[in-house]
């Protein structure tokens, strides 16, 4: 279970969020800067709420009444940044590996064949950041997130940069991980498509107040594309 | 003309001795101290900064006089370290490198300041997110990334090592195979009548040497930028 | 048992001491390592504790110094060397045979140019010159016109570069700079005597002794002689 | 202690002005070989590294004699620039920001140059499609975002244009009131058998202009930073 | 009319391409790596080709043969990239002014006012981008390449991190520039259902290669959300 009440603010803007998610995926809908992004680093504990408590299953990550903050590295996430942020001095294998190493995990080449092989990115392995193109730097990322083998996974519009195709092929995948391996993820999307086929829970977010929390039908009606 | 004598050889091998210890000693407290200045406030800031800019502000002999007095064998902290832990600067090539270290100090830490500020701390999250801790965020991120700052920085303290004299012959002196660098020996030769000829012999040798440091610099910089900003 | 001696001396006495450190290498096998470097800085280490047996200032300031310091072992102490003041012009330079005494006008001599010596306050050779003007009331007209180098051979380089149309500095130097002619020597009663004292610290070996006696002589004076110094002491055998 | 004497007030006024003059006509010469060394490739790229770092690596007495041979009244450069520019150096305090400005160049040049070379070149060709010429766009782009290592080549250059009196008083001498600066007025302190207290009170005078200049300089980098690193 | 008949090699990638779109606004489609950026690229003048010609309206930017290679800033096109590349140091209002200023055009406060409140930036103007949202930074490019008055505006997913409903606004704008500026546009989408509204012409990329070149008809036919 994901319990956030929070309270932040951040220039003019502020984010006053509050909400209790059971299920296994809670999608994060809103408009650009409604603040899915700033809710999402407090989770991770980049951003230090000035006041609230965010916990998961039980376990407190921030809790400003007792002066709990948990360093990020310790909070075990796997997190898809909007903007890929790989390692520019790492290539593209040593950027895969890098939660592994950091994690002081074994080594499973199976789990790693089958993400690289998901993404498509096995012939990217030698290539650093800088000679990869938008799309393949967001899968990238997505990889790397996935074998630090996290406790919580933080995706924000990890899909955005890719083509359908791509996308058909990655969905059912986070689904499996949803289902089999019981990962918890927080999935910030534009796409009520994608919530809907992945999401069990909808934080609907607007100016950084929470506008609605309930299953899909949260979401704004399907349109069939013009 | 290079026919070069067996006590210039010894101030050449020293010189090389000397800077190159200076700068590998100084290099790690350089970059602890950089990283404290780029992203630490703390109290006092300032005062330690100032404190690092000194050698370069005051003039050689001054700085050679004040380490006389403090890791001299009489200095108070000279006296300290050569009863507990037998380390003795006075008069020794150590003290030539101790001062080398500190008049390049300032040279080395500004670079490799600028080059850590200049990382982007969204990486540095990054990293921590993948559960690396703050120390191997340095590690991994921080300082790979502020390698060209890193480099420059041993660069310029290299060669500023090199050329040191005023501190390093007011503090231990100018004795051939002990203290006399390159440098206080073109410093010897020029005070002497007719001591040109050798003089520039000595100032060939040590723009060579310079030269090799920088081509090599530039070599592993160059290596270092391509690894930053393309395979 | 290799005996050596470490020997800490002006820097202007380089030429000559390195000659009779490798004499008298050769006679006693005692090995002579020479630091040298300006007066001031050897006598503020040997009172910090350099391992120096001998001191070779370039003027009596320092010695005195090290003495009021306890780094000098007072007895031992020899003023070995002289030297005189000249007053020097580049090679080609309409000025010659200069007379220096009572009323000379070295502010007119000068011109509109500069006149370069050590710095008057710091390097003997300047406090020397600016001693000998003020003595023949030549300072006043004149001090607007020095330029002070760091060393006698900076001034030196300076009027051999025509930077200055006149220098002051030490006779020694003046003869083996092909750029300068002199053009004038200074009464060596317009100046504190120069005096080049030696001395061992009070640290120094027992073989010190012997070297202090070997610079006295006849063999170390004809050396002192060949660059220009002029022997204080008596010569001995 | 701090009865200042007018002589010593000169040397400390003549200190700011050599080092302010230094410092600011190094700095645009600073940053145009900096960009070149960062942004181009050419032939005899290193030869130009090693000869800019050739001050640092010279004792200061030999660039000092350097000075001399070339920007003396009988030197090449020096003869031409009086004849055609009336531009004299021989002890004048023009010729003591010369050797300054020359000393501390290799210590302005590498923070530029690092600073440069950190610039996302990927900025600079979005100026490029805005329709900005290589030359706007080094202005409005890779300046501003270099300014962090401008300032701190200007503040490295500054504080050794204080410091700085080897090559000084070898090129123009020592003469109160012209080229008399406080390093060389400590220096000549030292000298004296009891100057100590007069030079210990001129060192702190230097090390408060210092601080001074440091303390601007990261005022002037923390509003620098603020503007790239957020609003 | 656009005409592009190129080739350039990148690391083991190559890019071939060769079509003339007599259209207003040629729309790229492709999967991801499928080599649009670079296209776009070289269109833009960042990327020099190994070989060919590239010409808009009968004038030549690029032709290898004939060593004609116009600079980017004489080419007066408006590129919105992938990656945004806002200038870091000038808040969005200089952000947005760049343009026009490099270009020394006249103020046109009208203009301006349109599209930002089009783009609905106008709160945003005195933040620098370290601040904004991903959306937000996506917006801002797309106004500051709209103000520098191109002749050719060349867009690189550009609504691909806004949502449904800034996109629905955004989209009639950018037909309205169509049609009525009549500027020609090159615009890169995953987005089949975008590219059917906006592009004239549609080129398809695969590998570097064009594979199908014509009408919206080539573009995969329209699924509706799952
Ligand atoms: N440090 C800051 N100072 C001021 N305002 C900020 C700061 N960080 C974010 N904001 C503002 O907060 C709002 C929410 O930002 P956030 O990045 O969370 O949005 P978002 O929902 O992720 O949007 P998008 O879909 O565009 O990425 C935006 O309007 C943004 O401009
Ligand atoms: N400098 C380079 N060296 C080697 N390969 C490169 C270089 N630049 C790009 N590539 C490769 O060329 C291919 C095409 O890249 P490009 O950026 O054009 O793709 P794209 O179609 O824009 O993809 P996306 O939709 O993911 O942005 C990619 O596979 C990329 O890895
Ligand atoms: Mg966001
Ligand atoms: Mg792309």
């Amino acid at each position: 279970m994901l319990r956030v009440d929070v309270s932040k603010q951040l220039g003019e803007f502020s984010v006053e969020a509050s909400f209790a998610s059971e299920g296994r995926v809670t999608g994060l809908f809103g408009a650009s800067g409604a603040g899915k992004s700033s809710l999402i680093n407090m989770i991770a504990g980049l951003l230090q709420p000035d006041r609230g408590v965010i916990s998961i299953d039980g376990e407190t990550l921030d809790n400003t009444a007792e002066h709990i903050h948990i360093p990020v590295h310790r909070r075990r996430i796997g997190y898809v940044f909007q903007d890929a942020r790989l390692f520019p001095h790492l290539d593209v294998r040593h950027n895969l590996d890098y939660g592994r190493r950091m994690n002081r995990l074994a080594d499973d080449p199976a789990a790693r064949k089958r993400v690289i092989d998901l993404l498509d990115i096995g012939n990217l392995l030698d290539r650093r950041p800088g000679r990869l193109s938008g799309g393949e730097r967001h899968r990238v990322a997505l990889g790397r997130a996935l074998l630090s083998q996290p406790r919580l996974l933080l995706l924000d519009e990890p899909l955005s940069s890719l083509d359908e195709e791509r996308k058909e092929e990655i969905l059912p995948y986070l689904m499996r991980l949803r289902d089999e391996a019981g990962i918890p993820m927080v999935y910030v999307s534009h796409d009520a498509a994608e919530l809907r086929q992945l999401a069990t829970e909808i934080v609907m977010l607007r100016r950084g107040r929470v506008t609605a929390f309930g299953g899909a039908e949260v979401l704004p009606p399907a349109v069939s594309p013009a | 003309m290079f026919d070069i004598s067996p006590t210039e050889w010894t101030a050449i091998q020293l010189s090389l001795r000397v800077a190159t210890v200076a700068t590998l000693v100084a290099t790690p407290l350089g970059i602890a101290v950089a990283w404290l200045l780029a992203r630490r406030e703390f109290w006092g800031k300032s005062v330690v900064d100032a404190i690092i800019h000194l050698p370069l502000v005051l003039p050689p002999v001054v700085t050679g006089y004040l380490l006389l007095l403090t890791f001299g064998r009489r200095g108070l902290v000279g006296t300290w370290l050569a009863d507990h832990l037998g380390l003795v600067f006075a008069f020794r090539w150590t003290g030539a490198a101790l001062a080398c270290g500190i008049m390049s100090f300032p040279l080395l830490v500004r670079p490799i300041r600028l080059s850590i500020e200049a990382v982007d701390q969204r990486l540095e999250q990054a990293a921590g997110t993948l559960g690396a801790t703050p120390w191997r965020v340095f590690l991994s991120v921080t300082l790979p990334l502020a390698l060209p700052g890193v480099l420059g920085g041993m660069v310029l303290g290299f060669a500023k090592a090199i050329g040191e004299f005023g501190a390093t012959i007011t503090f231990v002196s100018n004795i051939p195979g002990e203290t006399q660098t390159i440098s206080s020996a073109i410093y010897s030769l020029i005070q002497t009548p007719d001591g040109d000829t050798a003089a520039l012999r000595l100032v060939v040798v040590s723009v060579l040497i310079a030269m090799a440091a920088l081509i090599a610099s530039e070599w592993f910089a160059q290596r270092a930028t391509q690894r930053l900003h393309g395979n | 048992q290799d005996k050596s001696l470490t020997v800490f001396a002006a820097a202007s006495m380089k030429n000559a001491l390195d000659e009779l450190d490798a004499a008298y290498t050769a006679k006693t096998g005692v090995k002579i390592t020479a630091s040298y470097a300006a007066s001031s800085v050897l006598a503020k280490q040997i009172e910090q504790g350099a391992p120096a047996d001998i001191f070779v200032s370039a003027d009596t300031d320092w010695m005195d110094y090290a003495i009021a310091k306890k780094s000098i072992n007072e007895p031992t102490r020899i003023n070995l060397l002289g030297n005189s003041i000249v007053l020097i012009a580049p090679k080609d330079s309409g000025v010659a045979n200069v007379t220096i005494g009572q009323g000379f006008d070295l502010a007119k001599l000068a011109g509109a140019g500069k006149i370069a010596t050590g710095d008057v306050s710091s390097v003997p050779v300047g406090k020397y010159a600016k001693a000998a003007l003020e003595k023949l009331g030549a300072w006043d007209a004149a001090a607007p016109k020095f330029a002070m180098a760091e060393s006698v051979r900076a001034a030196l380089t300076l009027v051999a570069r025509q930077e200055a149309v006149l220098g002051i500095v030490y006779a020694t130097d003046a003869k083996v700079e092909p750029g300068v002619k002199i053009v004038g020597t200074f009464p060596a009663n317009s100046h504190p005597p120069i005096i080049y004292p030696v001395a061992a610290t009070t640290t120094a070996k027992t073989e010190a002794k012997d070297y202090l006696t070997f610079l006295q002589t006849a063999a170390a004076k004809a050396v002192f002689d060949k660059y220009g110094f002029s022997f204080l002491a008596s010569p001995t055998n």
